[in-house]
């Protein structure tokens, strides 16, 4: 056992996937000598070389787009967007053709290509620094989209997604980066929890909550207050965005017959909304109440001195509670 | 400044051979009735092919027409290592690295998104995104750099990578990335335009007013400017930038002036936007009677091996015919394959659901 | 009344507001000579000049980058993707200026562009033809994301999104441009049914079908079948996906108890489970049977030769409808 | 080559006036006092709001230090008529439009996402996405066009646009399709690169091995290269750019070659990838300095005006600690304004709810 940040677990988990297989390189703007402006690549450049560390051009359609080039040609390449909000230059590239290489080819080509970026709001910055872009890519078939909320989590789920053959939209909780955690970095990688499935943090019985990356703290601090009053949530990481783990979800709601999710994105179009769908198909005569969204509002990501008030705090949550257990 | 001054020539436009003092060729004349062959075909498939789409069997046919010297004098400077990326109009291309005009077909017809394997003919399947597959074939090069083929001197194993696009491609951003990209890295990747003078409906003059080969200096890579509808001229530019960059010298830009003389597509109608008097100033440039009149007059393209070639143009037609009306309608199941590496719960419920209801009404 | 195709209603549209506004420009890949791939804006430059129907370079980012310049100097762009399938190297300035331009400045600046595209399958097209992007514009704050069925509402939305001060994303059904339907081009504009509000277009007491775009037309057609089999449907054209009209969709699923989502774009993050979400949370206890969805699969739109199998079509309808009326 | 060679310059780094065959200036000594003032102020104004930063005052700041003869050259270059669109760090650009420094603050503190009135200063505010503005300022630029405002010879209505950004934009689509559009309508737009050197931690030769401004030929503009350092001569070459905008000569692109002297921001730590010896080399280029030297030698700038500057430095410095304290907080309920031109249903419903929610636990 280490005890490990998000942050530090990430670093350590590139070190491992760079150590494992010798086409795996990373890519992005800065990340070789500064290591990042977070300092998730620090130290690889010096230990792997500028071929393997590759600080790229200012053009984030130029990083995907070559990158797609290279895991063509046998590469196994790992893109770093140094921000959520610079992610959309990108986007024709990651929609269009990492998406769909495999499918338009029926298989032929296949695009092993992990695209990570810091995302969520929390760290008092300016504009395009706060962003949580995960239904864009959610939405969009061919892509697998994940998120860690523990040290031990991102140690693990950035191999898995490192070492999977399709393309991967990892997306890392920027204002948890620094949050520690206990990793057994002795273990190996097979035997790490599924990174398309769930986790069950806490059972519960009376109401499910629906979690995932910056989130899943906040859930925890709400469900221990509504333990204090009596109330047992049943507090699910959702981890893997696209595709959905729909059984551990299912499993949960059939027994407590209520749900709340919680992101950091607006509610309309988000993952709230599909989740909420899906349990209403899936568990129409379970629910006691109508899954209920705790999310981000349906406006701009606000400027910094309001976003404690933007994001889903446990209040909120609380409050979400107790409309669901007044059905 | 005219669009024809300070091209790159080898063959006028009358079928003689004419001094570069940049360029050479030390083509034989066995390899040059090769590229007249090609030609030859490259018009017929893709005269059969319009044909096809006209008679409904296709969906949409992107011409060629016109850019055979182009597209045949650039697709044969490739050395089998080289991996080529091109756009829906380079059926040259294809024909030059391998592929059969009747897989090319599936496309059009809607049969597949991609219509060869990519990997065996070293060739990615027809890009539709303008632009995009130029960070592609950059990326693809930078790869051949970090795997250690490129400028090792052996030349039966240096690689090298082509990007093919046009003149409207060149306004993207995409493109202009993939220049930044490819100088910063000295990647081998050579990038050839076919200016054939429009982008649909739009002349190049509305992408640029200066000739787009200019682009390239100021990216830090050469650019050249060749006569696109004289094949040895492009033959010999290619080759020359392939050769530099698998030796690790980096890459070039090659804008070949050619000319669209078909529509843009089998569903674009040019009276709309242009009048004749361009295609009877570009007849006479036409790629392939040149090189006819050069082959004939020294008595290499015979009257016999015209014959030759002419049933062999006609037998292809036949067998594009007969291979697209028999070639099968996908299976509908294949829809729900290949979305991702292993199967997927919400997918493989959606293929059950509608093999149902297509089996109960019959459908299926 | 004159007799149009949603194609010549746009046209004449366009032509109306320009007459009516002389800082309403046109831009766009081949819509001046040519008049568009669709010929949409077909004989527009002809008669307004080459400075107000602009052929522009072929590169999307800058389209809609200068078309932001231009409103902001007082203009009134209508930009015009070709298709659906080429909006991504946009996105960019979509999703980010665009979308937030007034937000960001707080009503200082705003941006009057509408991004007109058609959009949907079933024209027997190679890829990038036939695609559904909707969902993105839809999540995205700051957008209006409408879309048209028949001509009369081509006719009056194309006027009401130019004359909107907020960007509208405003998506053309392409295998529908050539339906025909009467219009009363003597009307005023005023008096047009509003732009953000949905239609019933038939009133129905056993389940709601709810659709927009080029799913309209086959939604009518179940319902004429369902009729036949005795089951009444009440038809919705959503028509504005974003924001939606829920007022219009709750009195009627408060009414029928049961609703069907109907859109040519994967399920998954599609604005089926958003509608559903809303409706579980608005008609919880009206609700006889889950929201379903019949929609375009989670793949990538398929080549054409499948398409057919891949749109919703009456006989999925129908099979959803026996679904939900069994609950 | 050296990166300092063939540089417009007409102050070198002694302070001492230099002839160019290409440019002159006219300036009288009074003009260039003013421009001494304006950087002297600027680098207080930066100093100071790093200081905050350092002090929890702000959550971020993006120093222009080392800029200033960029900015303040290039800034007083603009006709009131005109319209810039500046990033993050053109604080110098924002005080030669007459934004309030105390104004400047509220972005960077997090009480606003844009810090002034972007039509009354006819300067857009700072601009975090890399070479979107660029774009902007495009289309700005053909609305002048469309709307008449250019080349009507009325030197005071004619309109011109300028777009700043620094070395690393020029890898983006966005900046290279914005030079397209440019120079395919003309439109009267100066492109105004600032290469000081690094983007964060990245050097200008990742992102191109050859001049920045030799870029512009090849989209069919003229391109300058000026020492960035040199505020006579920054103003000289925007001037002349500007004037060949508003007189409906088309685009410019300039690339002004100077020094980010700090941090890349106040987040960033310069140490991880750059040696002290450039920041020695450069220190040697100062652009203060150097104009201090030139008006002092001339007596324009005398003790007692030194000492007044000096005062108003201060005073300004002490105007930002106090305005910045000050600066209220936003209204929560304002982060639910203006996302539509008229309220939203879904949007109103949600301030209602965390209104009542803040208000149950007393957070408001
Ligand atoms: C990103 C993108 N935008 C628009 C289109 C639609 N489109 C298809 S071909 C074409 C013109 C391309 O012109 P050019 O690059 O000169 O190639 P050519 O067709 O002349 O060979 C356009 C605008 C597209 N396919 N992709
Ligand atoms: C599209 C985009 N990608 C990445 C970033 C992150 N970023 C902010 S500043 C910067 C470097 C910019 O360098 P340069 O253009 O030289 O301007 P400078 O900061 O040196 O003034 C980067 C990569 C961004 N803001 N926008
Ligand atoms: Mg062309
Ligand atoms: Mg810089």
């Amino acid at each position: 056992m280490e005890e490990l940040t998000i942050l530090g677990a990430i670093n350590r988990g590139l070190r491992r996937a760079m150590e494992a297989d010798p086409k795996v390189l990373l890519m992005g703007e800065d990340i070789g000598k500064l290591g990042g402006v977070f300092r998730a690549t620090e130290g690889l450049q010096k230990d792997f070389g500028e071929d393997r560390v590759i600080d790229t051009p200012l053009a984030e359609s130029g990083i995907v787009g070559t990158a797609i080039g290279l895991a063509l040609y046998g590469f196994r390449p790992v893109v770093e967007i140094q921000f959520d909000g610079f992610v959309y230059p990108a986007f024709d590239q990651i929609v269009v053709q990492v998406a769909r290489m495999r499918y338009r080819t029926a298989g032929v080509l296949q695009l092993p290509i992990t695209i990570r970026m810091p995302y969520g709001g929390g760290i008092g910055s300016v504009e395009h620094h706060g962003e949580s872009p995960e239904a864009y890519f959610a939405s969009t078939p061919g892509l697998r989209v994940v998120t860690c909320a523990d040290p031990s989590d991102a140690y693990w789920m950035i191999q898995q997604a490192v070492a999977s053959d399709d393309p991967v939209i990892f997306l890392e909780p920027k204002r948890r980066y620094w949050q520690k955690g206990d990793v057994d970095t002795s273990a190996e990688l097979s035997s790490a929890h599924p990174m398309n499935g769930a986790k069950v943090l806490i059972e519960g019985t009376d109401c499910t909550l629906i979690c995932y990356g910056p989130t899943v703290a906040t859930a925890l601090q709400a469900a221990a207050l509504a333990a204090k009053d009596g109330v047992s949530m049943e507090v699910i990481n959702l981890r893997s965005l696209s595709p959905l783990d729909l059984t551990t979800l299912n499993n949960s709601v059939m027994k407590t017959g209520r749900a709340i999710v919680v992101h950091e994105a607006s509610s309309s179009g988000g993952i709230g909304g599909e989740v909420g769908q899906c349990l209403m198909q899936s568990c129409f005569y379970h629910l006691k109440a109508p899954v209920l969204r705790v999310t981000g509002y349906d406006t701009p990501y606000p400027p910094s001195r309001n976003e404690n008030k933007y994001l889903p705090d446990a209040d909120r949550i609380l409050d979400a509670l107790e409309q669901s257990m007044s059905y | 400044m005219d669009q024809f001054d300070d091209l790159i020539q080898l063959l006028d436009c009358n079928g003689v051979a004419v001094a570069d003092p940049r360029y050479s060729s030390t083509l034989d004349e066995e390899t040059l009735l090769g590229f007249y062959r090609d030609m030859v075909l490259l018009r017929q498939l893709d005269m059969q092919a319009t044909a096809l789409q006209r008679q409904g069997e296709l969906s949409l046919w992107a011409p060629s027409l016109g850019q055979e010297a182009a597209q045949i004098g650039s697709g044969r400077a490739l050395k089998a290592q080289d991996y080529a990326f091109a756009t829906y109009r380079e059926h040259g291309i294809a024909w030059t690295r391998g592929v059969d005009p009747v897989k090319m077909l599936r496309f059009w017809r809607g049969t597949v998104h991609q219509s060869w394997d990519a990997n065996y003919h070293r060739l990615y399947g027809y890009q539709i995104i303008i632009g995009a597959h130029t960070l592609h074939a950059t990326g693809y090069a930078m790869g051949a750099q970090y795997a250690g083929h490129v400028g090792t001197g052996n030349a039966d194993k240096d690689e090298a990578v082509i990007a093919f696009f046009g003149d409207g491609a060149m306004s993207e951003g995409d493109v202009n990335e993939a220049f930044v990209f490819a100088a910063a890295y000295q990647a081998p990747v050579v990038f050839f335009c076919q200016n054939n003078q429009w982008a649909i409906s739009e002349p190049t003059k509305r992408q640029s007013r200066v000739p787009l080969s200019r682009r390239a200096d100021g990216f830090g890579m050469p650019g050249v400017r060749v006569d696109g509808n004289d094949v040895i001229a492009c033959h010999a530019v290619t080759m020359e930038a392939l050769d530099r960059a698998r030796s690790g010298q980096g890459p070039t830009l090659i804008e070949a002036v050619t000319y669209r003389m078909g529509a843009h597509t089998t569903s674009d109608d040019p009276t709309k936007y242009r009048d004749g008097a361009d295609d009877d100033l570009w007849r006479t440039r036409d790629p392939i009677e040149r090189l006819r009149i050069y082959l004939t007059n020294k008595n290499v393209l015979t009257d016999v091996i015209a014959a030759d070639i002419a049933r062999e143009a006609t037998s292809l037609a036949e067998r594009m015919r007969e291979g697209c009306r028999q070639s099968a309608d996908p299976d509908p199941m294949a829809m729900f394959d290949h979305v991702y590496a292993s199967p997927d719960a919400r997918i493989e419920a959606q293929r059950a659901e509608i093999q149902e209801i297509l089996a109960k009404e019959g459908r299926i």
